[in-house]
């Protein structure tokens, strides 16, 4: 009885020792790679190629999730409105929720679907694969090679996703509310234009940048750590690597977006 | 061939993603480059309930500018607001500056009447004469005052 | 300095000296497309060449090709030890022509 | 072989992985020139070992040098110079996927060196054609069989010319023609290039034909170092074994046997 007391104190605390551990590796992590932005020369090239990964090739998903997304929020509000003879807030009302809020969050989770969990993959298996003892026996720093383009790249890429996200929201909601319910195209566009002031845009900026950020971030550590976070090194610990990667940076994108809201509101 | 292919669709991404930063912040939020000429004038009110910072000022209903802020003075503890108008909007002195709400539950907004004098106000003036907000709950308990007076 | 360059016959002859490496082929390679650009053949003299890597290769390579398309020559001279097994190793021996002496190069 | 001061001198190692001691005072030279073969079965340490040589791991205790630099303490600065002297052949390869077989073997000289692209060229090419690979420098590594990657791992560790060459399992998973011409190119390597040679293998045969000595490891613990013939006719058991592919019929204690059967302890 009591043995078994002693055991279940153990492990949780060896639980809790794991994740304080784990949240300093996380921390270092991030640290090292935003050390190698000053004495190294810009890696430009793998730059590009990561925005061309993260961005380019995310906007067909943006661009169609952002549409359907503008179209439900328009239906949603629409039927909404209508109860109080206030339709021509609809316009008002799609590019709030969508500019603030909507947009950089669904956004961000689309980057989690196609990039975050792809990154986290790769990288676990550059790890698995022995490449970063390559890198580092070739002497090749793998933070300024390897994780900074990547993490630069989801910064910049990121908010021009939401940005490109919140037009096609918007031009969905116009579909939905202008051409299918016969809200005017005046009273859709002037709310819009009347409500949403620079702040808002600034907002929906400044989460989008953070998100991509903690997306990449906790992606590429988590890819990167295989081999001490995971039992298994081989493809399980791979695939529960992007598991926990994924997971973990969904919750944190969301406290994230509290905290920007709390502070900008 | 392969690398100039990559960073032209790069590119084409960027541009594509400003144009929309731009369209967002310009033609949605407002935010121009250029600042439409404009000038203030102040206006005192004994009370500015629920008037907001970035109200729109109507004359006959239509939009001549922003309220851009609003203080307390706290000598006479009168609320202080600052009006922006287009430079084209010119008012008179005897102007009054009422605060309405639009709707039963909407928005509060500044409507200016124009007044009939040939003296005009320039940047910095005040407007005199003001009408304060009046909030439902007010009328309401005015109403159900005379009521109980009258019974 | 890592070669001495001298006039033999037609010639240009580049005797490189010691060891040519990742740092100093870039001047070997400089001289050596110098020489070709004005129309000379080059003989490479080996005799005081300790140590070559496969930068210093990689130049005489490119160099041979160069002279090979402006109908010029390359010719290794004195050829021994490392260099030699290095040059053996990549095939190179089969490609260059090369001669044991000086003395040896034909006019 | 030369009588100058050893390339690599590992002194009293020791190494832990959590609880468990994994080398137990390891102590060994490497001489300029030298071809040296670490042996061992699976779980024997040989790859620690190896990682430790790499840098890539801290040792417990014990010093390493090489090179004339202490591996275990050196900075950033020192240790990124000894490593571009260094070329390291990994298992599988361990090239990068998004890149081609030819960006993958120039990216040490794109990284460490000033020269002209044309040279580079030529540099990937000669080495590729070293490694009978002639040809294959647009390929993807995905699109390679086992042994042309380790062969194009091989490619990218020699690129610089290194003064060191370490090889991790040369042999492991090759058909048998292949993994001889792998042990000539390693002897060619040795004898143009001058380079000294650390392999970490667990297939005699090959250790026998391109040893100039022989580091045995057993759980972590060196049993002997010597010429292919001192291992030969060792009378260690343990080496015995190895030479003749017994299976390590140790003496079983029935009682703790059953102990280990029975509880998953002792």
């Amino acid at each position: 009885m009591f043995n078994s007391l002693t055991l279940t104190i153990e492990s949780i605390g060896s639980v809790v020792v794991r994740r304080i551990e784990s949240a300093g590796r996380l921390g270092t992590f991030l640290a090292q790679i935003v050390s190698r932005l000053w004495g190294h020369k810009f890696p430009l090239g793998e730059t590009i190629k990561q925005l061309h990964f993260v961005g380019a090739r995310t906007v067909p998903l943006i661009l169609i999730s952002g549409l359907f997304t503008g179209m439900v929020i328009a239906l949603q509000f629409y039927d909404t409105l209508i109860r109080f003879g206030s339709v021509e807030l609809l316009g008002a009302a799609v590019a709030m929720s969508l500019i603030r809020e909507l947009g950089p969050v669904m956004a961000a989770l689309m980057v989690i679907a196609r990039v975050g969990s792809a990154t986290c993959a790769e990288i676990g298996i550059m790890r698995n694969e022995q490449q970063f003892d390559a890198l580092d026996c070739m002497a090749i720093d793998s933070y300024h090679y390897i994780m900074l383009p990547r993490l630069i790249a989801a910064l910049i890429a990121v908010p021009l996703l939401t940005a490109l996200f919140d037009v096609f929201g918007i031009g969905g909601g116009y579909i939905v509310g202008v051409l299918i319910h016969g809200v005017s195209e005046g009273a859709y566009l002037t709310g819009m234009a009347d409500t949403i002031v620079w702040n808002d845009v600034l907002m929906g900026l400044i989460k989008s940048t953070l998100f991509g950020g903690v997306i990449l971030w906790i992606s590429l550590a988590k890819g990167f750590y295989l081999h001490i976070e995971q039992k298994n090194a081989g493809a399980e610990g791979v695939s529960q690597a992007t598991t926990n990667a994924v997971v973990l940076s969904a919750v944190l994108m969301l406290f994230v977006d509290y905290i920007v809201s709390s502070l900008m509101i | 061939m392969k690398r100039m292919n990559l960073n032209f669709i790069v590119g084409l991404f960027i541009i594509a993603g400003m144009a929309a930063v731009a369209y967002l912040s310009v033609t949605i939020a407002g935010v121009s480059g250029y600042s439409k000429d404009n000038y203030q004038l102040v206006a005192k009110f004994s009370n500015s309930s629920g008037l907001k910072k970035g109200a729109f000022i109507e004359i006959a209903g239509v939009k001549v500018g922003k309220v851009t802020n609003i203080v307390l003075d706290k000598e006479a503890f009168e609320s202080v607001a600052t009006f922006t108008f287009d430079d084209d909007v010119a008012l008179s002195e005897d102007t009054i500056a009422s605060i309405r709400t639009a709707g039963i539950l909407g928005d509060k907004f500044v409507k200016i009447s124009p007044g009939a004098t040939d003296e005009m106000l320039s940047s910095g003036d005040e407007i005199i004469e003001t009408e304060s907000s009046i909030s439902i709950e007010e009328l309401v308990s005015k109403y159900m005052f005379n009521s109980d007076d009258k019974s | 300095m890592i070669y001495q360059q001298t006039t033999y016959l037609h010639y240009q002859c580049l005797q490189l000296n010691g060891e040519v490496d990742l740092h100093n082929s870039p001047q070997v390679r400089k001289q050596l497309l110098a020489i070709l650009k004005k129309g000379d053949s080059v003989l490479v003299d080996f005799s005081t060449l300790s140590y070559i890597d496969s930068s210093g290769i990689a130049t005489l390579v490119e160099a041979f090709n160069i002279a090979k398309n402006k109908q010029l020559t390359l010719t290794i001279v004195a050829a021994s030890g490392g260099p030699l097994q290095v040059l053996e190793l990549t095939n190179l021996d089969k490609v260059f022509p090369m001669v044991a002496n000086l003395t040896d190069v034909k006019e | 072989m030369t009588t100058t001061s050893p390339i690599i001198t590992v002194k009293n190692l020791n190494s832990h992985y959590g609880e468990r001691q994994i080398l137990k005072n390891v102590n060994f030279c490497v001489q300029q020139g030298e071809i040296r073969v670490i042996m061992g079965g699976s779980g024997s340490g040989k790859s620690t070992l190896l990682n430790h040589l790499l840098a890539l791991l801290v040792p417990t205790s014990g010093s390493i040098n090489i090179d004339d630099v202490d591996v275990v303490n050196a900075d950033a600065k020192t240790l990124s110079n000894l490593r571009q002297k260094m070329g390291v052949a990994f298992q599988g390869g361990a090239l990068f996927s998004s890149m081609t077989v030819g960006e993958n073997i120039k990216l040490p000289l794109k990284h460490h060196t000033q020269l002209d692209e044309n040279t580079i060229d030529i540099m990937a090419r000669l080495k590729l054609e070293l490694m009978n690979l002639a040809g294959f420098e647009d390929l993807m590594p995905a699109e390679l069989s086992g042994g042309m990657l380790k062969r194009a791992g091989l490619a990218r560790a020699v690129i610089m010319d290194p003064k060191l060459l370490f090889f991790d399992e040369p042999s492991a998973g090759l058909d048998p023609v292949t993994s001889v011409e792998l042990d000539e190119l390693i002897l060619k390597l040795r004898d143009a290039m001058n380079m000294t040679i650390v392999v970490v293998t667990h297939e005699l045969e090959s250790a026998f034909k391109i040893a100039d000595k022989i580091t045995v490891l057993f759980d972590g613990e060196i049993a002997l170092t010597g010429t292919v013939d001192e291992i030969k006719n060792s009378d260690d058991i343990r080496i015995q074994n190895l030479i003749n592919r017994r299976s390590r019929n140790e003496k079983i204690n029935a009682e703790q046997y059953i102990k280990r059967l029975t509880t998953g302890q002792g």
